[in-house]
């Protein structure tokens, strides 16, 4: 089966420096792949890149939908990116505050939406139907995320945690087959962490949807992890299942922390 | 004691600021000067005594703050306007009052109401663009420029009616707002504000300077009024007659940015004014979505400007300064952006407040400036801060049992 | 010589620190770890006047730093680097570590300053002329550094100086961490993700879960502490 | 040619002006990224001020140069504390605020101060005194270029110079450069 | 705060710094012209900000050379096209730069940060 994301020997330069250096990774259907590293070594750079917002100076993106064509990403618009099938949660939480909860999730599936100007006006039969489906939708989402009590809440009145979840939620309602989560668990409690590992898998497992993420925390990471790859510098310094990586002594050396010569 | 020293340095140093403007005059052509010591006086007398109030309203703001809208002052307003049933009979007074009124009143005050509500629908139509999709337009009046002098225009050299001019400057208003916001689309936003208001002057200055097409600053007098079925109406009876037909285009308005807020476009606009990455990574075309918005709003100002030429029966290019623009952007900013109701209620503030200061003409345009400094530092949503609409869930009846957390 | 006294701070109304005790002794290096977003930098920013404290109080050298400004609070002897080395790019090192010196009237004293900050990093030295944003990662931290020493700090707050170098780089920078909180009694106050480096420099140690202190100890009780091998040490 | 250089003299001369308006913009938008509107009414308070000082000191027959010097100095004290209680009141207590909040405050400032003068002071057209005197030898000079457009711009590149100088080499200088590349680091 | 600039004071210097310029400009350009009103500060003020931005907006290099650039055009295009068009020549260049170079002839293109 194709990998629905590939990346060929991205490198992406600021000015001078070098922020990717030929990275190459593969995420496969249905599965969680994780991106750790110490910080500032590219993770958030290489999302940027591959979600648009960035082009990056040379390699390939490419994206594979599922039994469908695939498509060379770089330099695409976001807004294009994401209606390809792929979409993110950012690192700091980026809701649109003053929009309730729902409202945040609709405005997700908009790619999805066919409403046009004269028909939002007329609210024809199509129109109304739409909107209710997405409004269905949107809230089939929130459950899914466990946000129910706070569907009409403006979105900036929820709990840290609450909103990491809504950024999620709102990702899934741009039908994605990829999606992308920057460090969903930052500023977690244990709980939330334990909540959202499972929400992830669910995501994975109940709507085949695949996942590449960028996390610290590593007993999330280890625990649900089906690929991990290791980054430092820019470039990839190892990758391989959660144990491998873990006993990789380069990995270790790097981010996990054992000062070998010491 | 701190409070008072410290008023009285703040008086101290007003005095001084405003000391040559204020107190002294001179006539450089006969080398006189004239003092006027009294100025002085209320100036030191004046902002002794404001500073203690706006001392305590700086506190109370601190207090406050942190907080985000909704609480404080408007919040008896929102519930109202939150519940339905007050808000509906509300409204359909409200409708009835404004139905009846040029029966019970004259010439002038019909006239009043006309303005009202022509800036009712320029306030409506500017909110699209800055209320809701947060492009900050400051060359607004640009777009109610085009409409009536194509309305004069039209008229002049083609004899074009009213009711064909109508959609037609409504059509030329979207097409110079799409114009206009092509180009721009890439500015972040107070470059886009002063490109707007840079824009808004070109058209002024081209009307202004265009003398063979647009008969230069002296504009264009004698266009007629709206017919009705060829009957001959006395100026009150057309007063009355575009009363209504403003009155219903002003429905129309409401009816139009109430059915677009809420739906599909509308939440694309709120989210692009939001957060323009999260926006786009949503699968929202950007450029798209502001275009839609300069345009959409834009039409409105075209339909506003034709009824206007059509009311004076005269414009010039003087008609179309800044200030106008500035005047239309505050209906908007003081009545809240992005609310409906906040634009009516901000139009009457604006229209009909400096209407009955008719005795202190002066003060109008020194109030106005200085109220929307306070009203930007102490009460930045508006009058009335914008609702979001509550949805039903209509899907299966398995509602799901207490959520997690 | 500094004392947070819970501290609780928010931003809005999102509460970043829940009830942050903390003693920083005269001539030690504490650390405080801990994952990110658990309000490490919230704590620096606290101390520093930036982002004051609801209630609680903090204690410099026994005098309350409550509604100090910031530019005040350097000038009482607290001087920081901050997480990801924010140098002024375009100006150069020796205007960079002037805005260092911002506040001293002392021109002998910041002479000799300048003196020690270059004995310290020569590299610093052979790039004065530099704009900050020509140099490496590791310079800049350096320069990021230095800047705050020539304020001539009593506490000098470090924020994550090892963040995205190479372990060659960290260590050198550790070691002359070291160095100044020897030499001239510089107390410093590490801020770190990587816990394994700071234990390995610091005389005690505070870890930081969800906005507030979970463990402390000294270093070496830390390192050896399971729960801390597990999420931090990834043992 | 004559033609050529009298309007490159005169553009030279408005492009001056515009520079030193200009650099009150720059300066404020490089540091709190704020387009204050109010600054040309600043501009026009300085001319009013100017006007009104050398319109007293005429009367009392002073020196023509030093009337000049004295109208420059007290316009340049009274729009700088004009400039200054602006940011106060204005724009200080809408730090951290939706940016447009902060600039629709400066509109209103600026309408604000545009009908304070007009009520202070008129509403008409005020004559402005020949401040700089018409050298004679430079009159021959075919009309190309006019004492006043030389003083301008003179003076203008004075000043430019100067600022330059104090941007680059003093402590307050140097803390603007900080404060406008890294606003967050350096203050607040 | 961590390098103990008040930020609040260097603001303020800004502001009186700035306004201290444009008085000096209000005064020369009054005397050169003859004539005042309290209308002078809008357009003189939005000519200056599109020398600002032509230039470059937080660059004082850029502000002299839009400026010059500015008064040159409309000083040019006065002498040998219109002056009635003065000022549309002005806000054209203004539209026009920012078209093809949003941050102006010497300006920095803004950098986002994700």
């Amino acid at each position: 089966m194709a990998a629905v994301l590939e990346l060929n020997k991205v490198c992406m330069d600021f000015g001078g420096l070098r922020a990717l250096d030929e990275v190459s990774l593969r995420v496969e259907p249905s599965q969680i792949v994780a991106l750790i590293g110490p910080n500032g070594a590219g993770k958030t750079t290489l999302f940027n890149c591959v979600t648009g917002i960035y082009d990056p100076t040379s390699g390939d993106v490419l994206l594979n939908a599922p039994g469908g064509e695939s498509r060379r990403v770089n330099g695409l618009k976001p807004n294009k990116v994401t209606e390809l099938g792929m979409a993110r949660t950012f690192q700091n939480i980026r809701l649109f505050p003053s929009m309730t909860v729902l409202e945040n999730v609709m405005v997700g599936c908009h790619c999805r939406m066919h409403a046009s100007i004269l028909g939002a006006v007329v609210k024809g039969p199509g129109a109304r139907a739409e909107e209710r489906r997405v409004v269905d939708f949107s809230y089939e989402l929130l459950r899914l995320v466990g946000l129910t009590r706070w569907v009409n809440e403006i979105s900036s009145n929820l709990p840290y945690g609450a909103q990491r979840r809504l950024e999620i939620a709102r990702a899934m309602a741009t039908e994605p087959y990829l999606v992308l989560l920057d460090e969903p668990a930052a500023g977690m409690n244990p709980q939330e962490t334990d909540d959202l590992k499972e929400l992830i898998v669910r995501i994975r497992d109940t709507w085949s949807k695949s996942i590449l993420l960028i996390e610290h925390d590593m007993s999330l990471v280890m625990g649900i992890s089906d690929r991990i790859y290791v980054m430092e510098y820019g470039r990839l310094i190892a990758e391989g299942s959660p144990k491998e990586v873990s006993e990789n002594p380069a990995v270790i050396k790097a981010y996990l922390g054992e000062d070998l010569d010491a | 004691m701190l409070g008072i020293k410290r008023s009285l340095l703040v008086s101290i140093w007003f005095m001084f600021l405003t000391f040559p403007l204020l107190v002294i005059r001179v006539n450089t052509v006969e080398n006189t000067v004239d003092w006027r010591f009294m100025n002085m006086l209320y100036v030191g007398v004046g902002s002794f005594f404001l500073s203690f109030v706006w001392r305590y309203l700086m506190e109370r703001r601190a207090r406050g703050g942190g907080r985000s809208g909704g609480q404080g002052a408007g919040s008896v307003m929102q519930r109202v306007l939150g519940e339905k049933r007050i808000f509906y009979p509300i409204a359909a007074v409200v409708a009835l009052a404004a139905l009846s009124f040029p029966l019970f009143s004259d010439a002038y005050q019909t006239n009043v109401m006309i303005s009202t509500l022509l800036y009712v629908m320029l306030g409506l139509g500017l909110n699209i663009v800055v209320g809701l999709a947060g492009l900050l337009d400051l060359g607004y009046v640009a777009f109610y420029a085009v409409g009536a002098y194509a309305y004069a225009l039209l008229n002049q050299h083609f004899g074009l009616g009213f009711w064909t001019v109508l959609p037609l400057g409504g059509l030329l208003g979207a097409v110079c707002g799409v114009l206009l916001g092509f180009p721009v689309l890439r500015l972040r936003g107070d470059y886009l504000a002063i490109v707007t208001l840079g824009f808004g002057e070109i058209i002024r200055l081209v009307l202004e300077n265009w003398g063979d097409f647009t008969h230069g600053p002296s504009g264009i007098a004698n266009i007629p009024r709206p017919g009705l079925f060829g009957m001959d109406l006395s100026i009150h009876d057309a007063a009355i007659y575009i009363y209504y037909i403003v009155f219903g285009m002003v429905l129309v308005t409401i009816f139009v940015v109430n059915r677009l807020k809420n739906s599909r476009i509308g939440r694309a606009w709120l989210a692009l004014k939001e957060d323009e990455i999260a926006c786009q990574a949503m699968g929202i075309d950007k450029a798209k979505t502001k275009l839609t918005a300069f345009a959409l709003g834009s039409t409105w100002a075209g339909f506003a400007g034709v009824i206007f030429a059509a009311k004076t029966t005269f414009i010039n290019p003087a008609c179309f300064t800044f200030l106008e623009s500035a005047l239309i952007l505050s209906i908007v900013v003081l009545g809240g952006m992005g609310s409906i109701t906040g634009v009516i209620v901000g139009a009457l503030v604006i229209v009909v407040l400096p209407e009955s200061l008719r005795d202190f003409p002066q003060f109008r345009m020194l109030l106005f400036g200085a109220i929307l400094v306070l009203m930007m530092i102490f009460r930045p949503q508006g009058f009335i801060s914008t609702e979001r609409k509550k949805y039903e869930y209509h899907g299966a009846a398995d509602e799901t049992p207490a959520e997690g957390e | 010589m500094l004392e947070l006294v819970g501290i609780n701070t928010f931003y809005g109304a999102i509460q970043a620190l829940r009830d942050v005790s903390m003693k920083v002794d005269r001539g030690e290096i504490i650390t405080l770890i801990g994952a990110n977003g658990a309000g490490k930098t919230t704590t620096l920013m606290s101390i520093c006047g930036v982002v004051p404290p609801r209630s609680g109080d903090i204690l410099f050298e026994g005098e309350s730093l409550k509604g100090v400004s910031p530019d005040k609070i350097v000038s009482r002897g607290v001087s920081q680097a901050p997480e990801g080395r924010l140098i002024f790019p375009d100006l150069t090192v020796m205007e960079n570590l002037d805005m260092g010196a911002y506040l001293r009237r002392d021109k002998q004293g910041v002479q000799e300053d300048f003196d020690y900050v270059f004995e310290l990093f020569p590299i610093l030295h052979q790039r004065r002329r530099q704009p900050g944003g020509t140099l490496s990662g590791g310079e800049q931290q350096m320069l990021a550094i230095s800047r705050a020493l020539m304020a001539r700090p009593r506490l000098l707050l470090l924020d994550e100086p090892s963040l995205g170098l190479a372990p060659l780089i960290i260590r050198q920078i550790f070691s002359i961490i070291e160095k100044i909180n020897k030499e001239n009694t510089t107390t410093i106050f590490l801020v770190e993700q990587n816990a394994n480096q700071a234990l390995k420099i610091a005389h005690r140690g505070y870890v930081m879960e969800n906005g507030s202190i979970s463990l402390s100890g000294s270093s070496s009780e830390l390192l050896a502490n399971e729960d801390v091998k597990k999420a931090y040490l990834g043992m | 040619m004559d033609y050529f250089l009298e309007l490159f003299f005169g553009g030279l001369t408005r492009g001056s002006i515009y520079a030193l308006i200009a650099l009150g913009y720059t300066m404020v938008y490089g540091i709190i990224e704020l387009i204050n509107f109010a600054h040309g009414e600043i501009y026009m308070i300085g001319a009013f001020t100017g006007l009104i000082v050398a319109g007293v000191l005429s009367s009392l027959g002073w020196p023509i140069l030093s009337i000049l010097l004295l109208a420059s100095i007290c316009a340049m004290i009274w729009s700088a504390s004009y400039g200054y209680t602006i940011e106060k009141i204005a724009y200080k207590p809408l730090r951290g605020a939706p940016r447009l909040s902060p600039l629709i405050s400066a509109i209103g400032m600026s309408i604000f101060l545009q009908n304070y003068v007009m009520l202070a002071q008129t509403s008409d057209f005020l004559p402005f005194p020949k401040l700089i005197p018409s050298l004679p030898f430079l009159e021959g000079g075919e009309g190309v270029v006019s004492t006043s457009e030389l003083v301008i711009i003179v003076v203008t590149a004075l000043v430019m110079g100067g600022l330059s100088l104090f941007i680059k080499y003093t402590k307050l200088g140097k803390a603007m450069r900080a404060t406008a590349q890294n606003r967050k680091m350096a203050c607040w | 705060m961590l390098v103990g600039v008040n930020a609040d004071r260097v603001i303020s210097a800004t502001f009186v710094i700035g306004s201290a310029l444009a008085a000096v400009g209000g005064v020369l350009i009054a005397s050169h012209i003859g004539q005042i009103n309290f209308y002078i500060g809008f357009i003189a003020g939005i000519k200056a900000f599109t020398a600002a931005v032509l230039g470059g907006i937080g660059s004082i290099p850029g502000a002299m050379l839009g400026g010059l650039i500015l008064g040159w055009t409309e000083s040019f295009a006065t002498g040998y096209v219109s002056s009635d068009y003065e000022d549309v020549f002005a806000f054209a260049l203004l539209v026009v730069i920012l078209i093809f170079r949003p941050s102006g002839i010497l300006g920095k293109a803004p950098t986002q940060k994700v």
